[in-house]
């Protein structure tokens, strides 16, 4: 499962550049502190390939493997 | 020294009005002054002092060169001085630390340069963005050895400019390095600024000297490159250059002669500003940014009838000591409104015998008015 | 920016004008803050005691500075940026004025460039506050932008002046 | 949930006040990603930095012993700290002004005598804290806030430069190759001897922006294309590398650590078996 | 701190009688001081303090290692004594300017080390191998900011040894950098030497602190290696370690509790020496090997029935400016033969209301008793 | 009668002060010998030196404006000049501990800059002025004054450092090949850029005695014996090659001088024709 | 070398002693001087104000520091290194004392080491003015030469101090 | 013509040492300023390779080329 922690995202897109699927995408809105964090189009269309988790500057987005995730 | 090219480009400056920084303010006295070289490093609130001569430096035929550290800074200043440009750098508390061997090199050569130090909070890397004028002392006793200093506080954006030209001729004339003690409060802050016109100043030229007012203390300076075989070492040297590292009469007789220079030349050099001072009862003494609330708060206190005055040295070093052994004979009592810990209160005591309040405020922040007036009120009523 | 053209209009003008600025890192992530100050006579005091005006274009800046507002002060802030919500408004002085404008959303719109949203709030404040003239300030624009870019500027300088102007009344 | 890495971090104090988009923040990403592989106790580490936006990595963010020193000398701290704790994991993580520029004597001196360090530098091309001045590896003809007019000087190659000081272990890898670049921080880490890397990174607000490079994005694009392998490099001509990345390891070696030397020597001295 | 062994080889050398050097009785002062890293680089007069130490370290567990410049020694010495080593350099002038930034960064975090300053015949190379007396105020006022500083001078070999003992004892109590300000007369001159016993010794421990005697101004140190998560910066920073760079009271209330862990123990750390005192009319004051032929000239003095006194300041820094005061209100004048040009003259000045004459020497040779006396008669008679 | 070449000299303050059988004469001698050969005027020559008994060699004999600097700083110092006076000769002399010691920033910085000076570096393996303490030089192992159980560093390459760092020619001779010395010296002053020798010289009184080199002569068959060429070394491995010294040019390239680039950039800024 | 063991005899011997040395560069070429002190009491002159024993083992030495000689003060040099000649002569004092021995001569024939010159002279001057106790003397050379060299050097310095006592006559 | 300045000599014998032929050989006595300088044994030995001249830390001997010297 994709996390995305708002407290500490700046909003710099890195992760959504780098996601291979279609899992991310820009919000719309900033958030509380000014910047347009990622949010997620689909748990489902993660591969959990983590470039996301690895490429992020501010440890904002990660992934969790639940069971529910590895079965869809 | 300067160029056609150079004085027709100031000249286009000439009574142009800016909304300018501190630092810039800097830059550009250097230029007037007939700057050719900046050596520097980058440091936060000197950078813009650099990032103004590297802008402006090629528009009157100078260089700017950025070293790998503030130590290969002063030395290229040196190297550029001695080579015949009038040369400079500038930086902050922990630069200026760096610094200190080769400034004592210039004064043991008698290399003309000049360093400007734009305050900043410390010690060590401390409030790197906020200002202070606790470098006072290290600008007199930085480096090693018997040794005297040229330093000024500019408190305004316009004396920047004008302090700067004047640092650059007493280096010249007495063939010292100087300090612009400047702090970050003025670097940093910005008002308008009109600039000179070239030809109403009074450049004092390289290995120029005035005999009459150096009382014999200072010989003209012979630069490289013209086929004399100049020899400079910054070790113990005799009257022509040559190295003489044991002779107790020689080291004697060059520091000597090079504090001398200074000292006996004192009334050339010290500049101060007084106002209010006629009756005055306690007088506030202030330099750099940290005067201008000071005198904000002196003016609010005679406006309510304290009789109460204004002294601020414009030139910190050599110290106007004298002068305030004078006034401390008139009145009861100094107050020292200074964003350090007594550094100039310090160097008043020697001088005086009446109380002398630290009016002390550190952590990046200039006094205010009120802080000040509060202090006057405080210490005319006992 | 605004500072900039603020306090250089102010010299212009034949006052004196003063302008601080916060530097370093504080600048760069969080709240980033430039003083202004304008007089008639010598300025001594460096750091302003209150907030005569207090121009607000991000929140951390708003939250940071509203308390300091003087009496009978004005907050002039983006509201495409800047979210006034009650406590901070409490924060705020009972006697202060506030206007909005939507300013980047303007500048987005009718100049296509959000950096015009600066000068917009420079025109609104001017129109709203008269600290300084609009003549002078404009003159500061003029050689403050790159030249290319000065009529754009300018026009966008006049539309937050005329906002402001239609809003001047609650002022008074 | 939190971020199971936020363990060897000073949570309380983040977000890190880096820029968005700057890859001082990946460079700590990677960086615990490979103490958490190599499963080291953070509290063995002791982080030495200088003075910079690179310096400020682990000084405070990482939960360890953190010393932040002044501007370029934190080999020197670190070297001190070595000797005396020589079974401590010893990292030293800053910009390439503060360790090539100021500090370049102390690195160059550190790799010589092979002290058992960890050097990351975060090469961005820039002094990004003081606001985007020229630095020793700024290309030749770029603009910058102190070379108006472009940059006269050449950029210093410090991998290179490192290796032919003689340290044990150098690499370059950008922070756009985060997965190999977490893998050779991981070799470094269990390099014996002086062990560095030099991490092309980017600074999004106080260089980008003087080279087209308007954000973290655009980096991550301008690594990937202008990146090539030590191998590839080598069938290229001067001319061919120009304005290329040489990404991969430059340099291996077994010569025996610093301290440990010291130690061996003394001993000797001590038993009586020396010379 | 001290190994077994290391205990063990300083006690095979208790009582031992030596003909030493002085820099060498500095070097096993810093050994029976607990001393098990020194960090530095080649200076004369200085360097014989790096090679007995280089020599000698071993035996005590301790590491030798010379750096490539006094900037790397010092910051590694700070580095190694954050670690968890009593820790030290030795340089001279110049190369003791380079360390001032350092210096600065051990003020800011509170790391003990030490820093021996064995004064050559300044400023620049000057007369490098020739003694003087002249970083009295460099080693006060060097670094940038405000700070306060410990300092002392021995003026015999035996003292080296004594007082750099003391000088790592006060540098661990007060968790700040302190100066052996040595010259270059009294290293590089031998005299007997007596080795302490280690068991006799008084040793402050690393993290140790001593409530009573600190009024809450010291913190234990905690060091690294040892599982805390200890951050340490030279930036201003909280009480728990926590940089700051913004607040103004943050920022004060460092800088003043630095400041005032040293002048408020003021009297715990000062040490003097008084000699005909009592009914002094005159009194010379003097330090470090010149203080020699002062006293011998205040003998001869004394035997001819000239009331004059001799007054040593073995702590330089913090001043004795307070027992000046008294004694200024006692005495009609104050002689300072010291080899600089009156640095020490200076700060007295900044006490006493008497005139204070500056029987100043430069040139790399230490006054001679003769000359004093004659100082001592020609201001007595007036 | 007088030797041809004291004509550049400062004749009256002769003999020098150096040691009996210092390679440090041997260095002014070839120094002279190349200077007239090429004809140059000594007044157009700018020496500048550092703190050591190398930089004693033009400072103050050679009969040439000279600046005798602070102990390190000899290449900034120099550097300052060599912008102002681009015409002359700028020559820096000075020792291994002054240059590659604690001077070791500023010349890789030069060398990477490419600043059009001619750099003499005298390695005698030894802090000789102040009495023989280990240099950055000093071979692993050695015994000095304060390396009394043998030196645990490993020595610096100082040349193949300078040339990493991009200097436009490097080279390394010892004072056993004196002709050879000459001709390079030579090249390197008409080099434009960074030139820079590495002169492996003896200090029979601070250094050779530590080593059972007893005199000036010892050493020359010393030299004779442990050089190989640039090109044989090629051949060798690492382990064969300990303890040899490499001798020979290491690198000559073209780039274009710094202060040439700095003015360059400067006259295109004025005429408007730059980027 | 012989200053220090001198210094360290005077300091075996209970009695004060003090040395210092001319260092670095001028050490190096020229004249190279160590002075000694040796007192009952403590020592508070730094430097000897004249010479009461000047050994002299180099041209250079000699010739600078003959002059400083004092009143009734003895030379003592070694001829194979030293030439008297008149003019030097005339700077020394008039009651000066001079004593040449062929030291080096001496410690190459008899003792095929140059180096044991050092001592002999020592001894030469142990005998001719009594300044430390020959024991003291002993000692002290037994405890800073490198012990495989005591023996040879405490003979040469037997050597010399009884060449000394055959000249003892002349002092007294 | 082998010219042997005194006034500079040292007596290190790198000179001799380097001689190829058999020109020069070590005083037996030391000069005035206490130095073995090295003393010219026969002229004629000389093949005025300036070996001597090029090796001297100090400018202390060198080669006159005229006609006599050059006959031989
Ligand atoms: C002695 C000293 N000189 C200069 C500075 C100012 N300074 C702070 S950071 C910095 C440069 C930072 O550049 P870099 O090391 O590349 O780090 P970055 O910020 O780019 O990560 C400088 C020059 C300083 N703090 N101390
Ligand atoms: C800042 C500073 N540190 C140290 C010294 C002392 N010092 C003088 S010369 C020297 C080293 C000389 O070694 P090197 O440069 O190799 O020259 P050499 O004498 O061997 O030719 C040192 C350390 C100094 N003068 N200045
Ligand atoms: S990479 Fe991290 S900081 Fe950047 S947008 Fe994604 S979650 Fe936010
Ligand atoms: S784990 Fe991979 S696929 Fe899933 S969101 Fe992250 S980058 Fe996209
Ligand atoms: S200035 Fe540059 S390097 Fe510094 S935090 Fe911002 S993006 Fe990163
Ligand atoms: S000490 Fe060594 S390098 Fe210095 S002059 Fe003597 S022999 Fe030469
Ligand atoms: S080489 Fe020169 S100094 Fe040496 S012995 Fe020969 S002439 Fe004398
Ligand atoms: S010129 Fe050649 S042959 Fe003649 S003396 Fe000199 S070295 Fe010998
Ligand atoms: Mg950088
Ligand atoms: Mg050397």
């Amino acid at each position: 499962m994709i996390i995305i922690d708002e407290r500490y995202c700046k909003g710099c897109s890195i992760c959504i550049h780098f996601c291979p699927g279609k899992a991310l995408e820009v919000s719309k809105e900033v958030n509380s502190r000014g910047f347009y964090a990622p949010k997620v189009v689909d748990q489902a269309e993660c591969t959990s390939c983590k470039q996301c988790e690895l490429y992020c500057p501010d440890f904002a987005i990660f992934i969790v493997e639940d069971a529910e995730s590895a079965d869809g | 020294m300067q160029t056609d090219r150079a004085t027709g480009y100031l000249s286009t400056l000439a009574g142009k009005v800016q909304f300018a920084l501190g630092d810039e303010a800097i830059a550009y006295g250097a230029l007037f002054a007939g700057c050719t070289f900046f050596g520097g490093y980058p440091i936060t609130p000197a950078s813009e002092v650099a990032e103004t001569m590297a802008r402006e430096l090629p528009n009157v035929d100078g260089y700017y060169v950025q070293f790998e550290d503030e130590i290969g800074s002063i030395a290229a200043v040196i190297g550029a001085s001695r080579a015949g440009a009038k040369s400079m750098t500038a930086t902050s508390g922990p630069g200026f630390s760096l610094m200190q061997e080769n400034i004592g090199y210039a004064i043991m050569t008698e290399t003309p340069c000049v360093v400007v130090d734009v305050q900043r909070s410390g010690p060590s890397t401390g409030q790197a963005t906020k200002p202070a004028q606790a470098d006072v002392l290290q600008a007199r006793w930085g480096t090693h050895g018997d040794h005297e200093m040229i330093a000024f506080a500019p408190n305004s954006v316009q004396e920047c400019l004008d302090v700067m030209i004047e640092c650059f001729n007493l280096s010249e004339r007495y063939r010292h390095p100087v300090v612009l003690l400047a702090d970050g409060e003025i670097g940093h802050l910005r008002e308008k600024l009109v600039f000179p016109d070239p030809a109403d100043l009074d450049l004092f030229p390289r290995g120029g000297f005035d005999a009459a007012d150096e009382a014999g203390l200072v010989e003209p300076m012979r630069a490289y490159g013209e086929g004399n075989a100049v020899h400079i070492t910054g070790s113990t040297h005799k009257e022509n250059g040559m190295r003489d590292v044991v002779s107790q009469d020689v080291h004697e007789r060059l520091i000597t002669r090079c504090c001398a220079k200074i000292d006996k030349n004192r009334d050339n050099i010290i500049r101060v500003e007084e106002r209010f001072m006629d009756d005055a009862e306690t007088v506030v003494v202030s330099f750099g940014a940290d005067s201008r609330p000071a005198l904000g708060a002196v003016v609010r206190a005679r406006n309510e009838g304290v009789k109460v005055g204004y002294f601020r040295p414009i030139s910190i070093w050599p110290f106007c000591g004298e002068r305030l052994t004078q006034i401390g004979k008139r009145v009861r009592k100094i107050l020292v409104p200074e964003m350090n810990l007594g550094q100039l209160a310090r160097e008043i005591e020697r001088f005086v015998s009446v109380p002398v309040v630290r009016v002390s405020k550190i952590g990046g922040v200039a006094h205010s008015v009120e802080e000040v007036y509060q202090a006057i009120i405080e210490n005319s009523r006992s | 920016m605004a500072g900039y053209v603020l306090g250089r209009a102010g010299t212009l003008a034949g006052l004196n004008a003063l302008q601080t600025q916060s530097y370093g890192s504080e600048s760069r992530g969080g709240a980033c803050k430039s003083d202004v100050i304008v007089s008639k006579t010598e300025i001594l005091e460096l750091a302003p005691s209150g907030l005569d005006v207090f121009i607000a274009m991000s929140q951390p800046a708003l939250d940071k500075y509203l308390p300091d507002i003087s009496d009978g002060g004005s907050l002039i802030y983006d509201s495409d940026l800047v979210t006034l919500n009650t406590s901070a408004d409490d924060a705020g002085n009972d006697s202060t004025y506030t206007f909005g404008i939507s300013a980047t959303d303007i500048a987005h719109k009718s100049f296509g460039h959000d950096v015009v949203a600066n000068v917009i709030m420079l025109g609104y404040m001017s129109a709203l506050t008269g600290v300084v003239s609009p003549e002078a300030l404009r003159q500061a624009i003029s050689e403050s932008v790159p030249p290319k870019t000065v009529e754009l500027n300018l026009k966008a300088f006049d539309e937050g002046f005329k906002k402001g102007e239609m809003r001047e009344g609650e002022l008074k | 949930m939190e971020h199971h890495l936020l363990k060897y971090l000073r949570e309380e104090i983040l977000p890190t006040t880096h820029c968005p988009g700057c890859g001082c923040g990946q460079v700590l990403n990677a960086f615990v990603n490979a103490i958490d592989t190599l499963r080291i106790d953070p509290r063995g580490i002791i982080s030495v930095t200088g003075i910079g936006c690179s310096s400020w990595i682990p000084s405070p963010y990482f939960k360890g012993d953190t010393l932040h020193t002044t501007h370029g000398r934190a080999i020197a701290f670190a070297t001190g700290v070595k000797v005396i704790r020589p079974d401590s994991n010893v990292v030293v993580i800053a910009g390439d002004g503060d360790l090539a520029g100021i500090g370049g004597n102390h690195l160059i001196h550190a790799a010589r005598r092979n002290v058992g360090l960890t050097v990351y530098l975060v090469n961005n091309y820039i002094y990004g804290m003081t606001g985007g001045q020229v630095s020793p590896t700024t290309p030749f003809g770029v603009v910058t806030s102190t070379t108006p007019y472009t940059n006269a000087e050449y950029p210093l190659k410090i991998a290179e430069l490192v290796a032919a000081a003689g340290a044990n272990y150098v690499a370059r890898w950008t922070t756009y190759h985060i997965r190999k670049l977490i893998a050779s921080m991981e070799e470094a880490l269990q390099t014996k001897g002086f062990a560095f890397i030099e991490i092309v990174s980017q600074c999004p607000v106080a260089y980008g922006r003087r080279v087209g490079l308007r954000d973290g994005v655009a980096f991550m694009e301008y690594f990937k294309e202008n990146s090539v392998s030590v191998r590839k490099s080598k069938t290229m001509s001067e001319e061919e590398l120009e304005g290329k990345i040489v990404v991969g390891r430059l340099a291996r070696r077994e010569r025996v650590e610093f301290t440990e030397s010291l130690r061996k020597i003394i001993e000797e001295q001590r038993t009586g078996t020396g010379a």
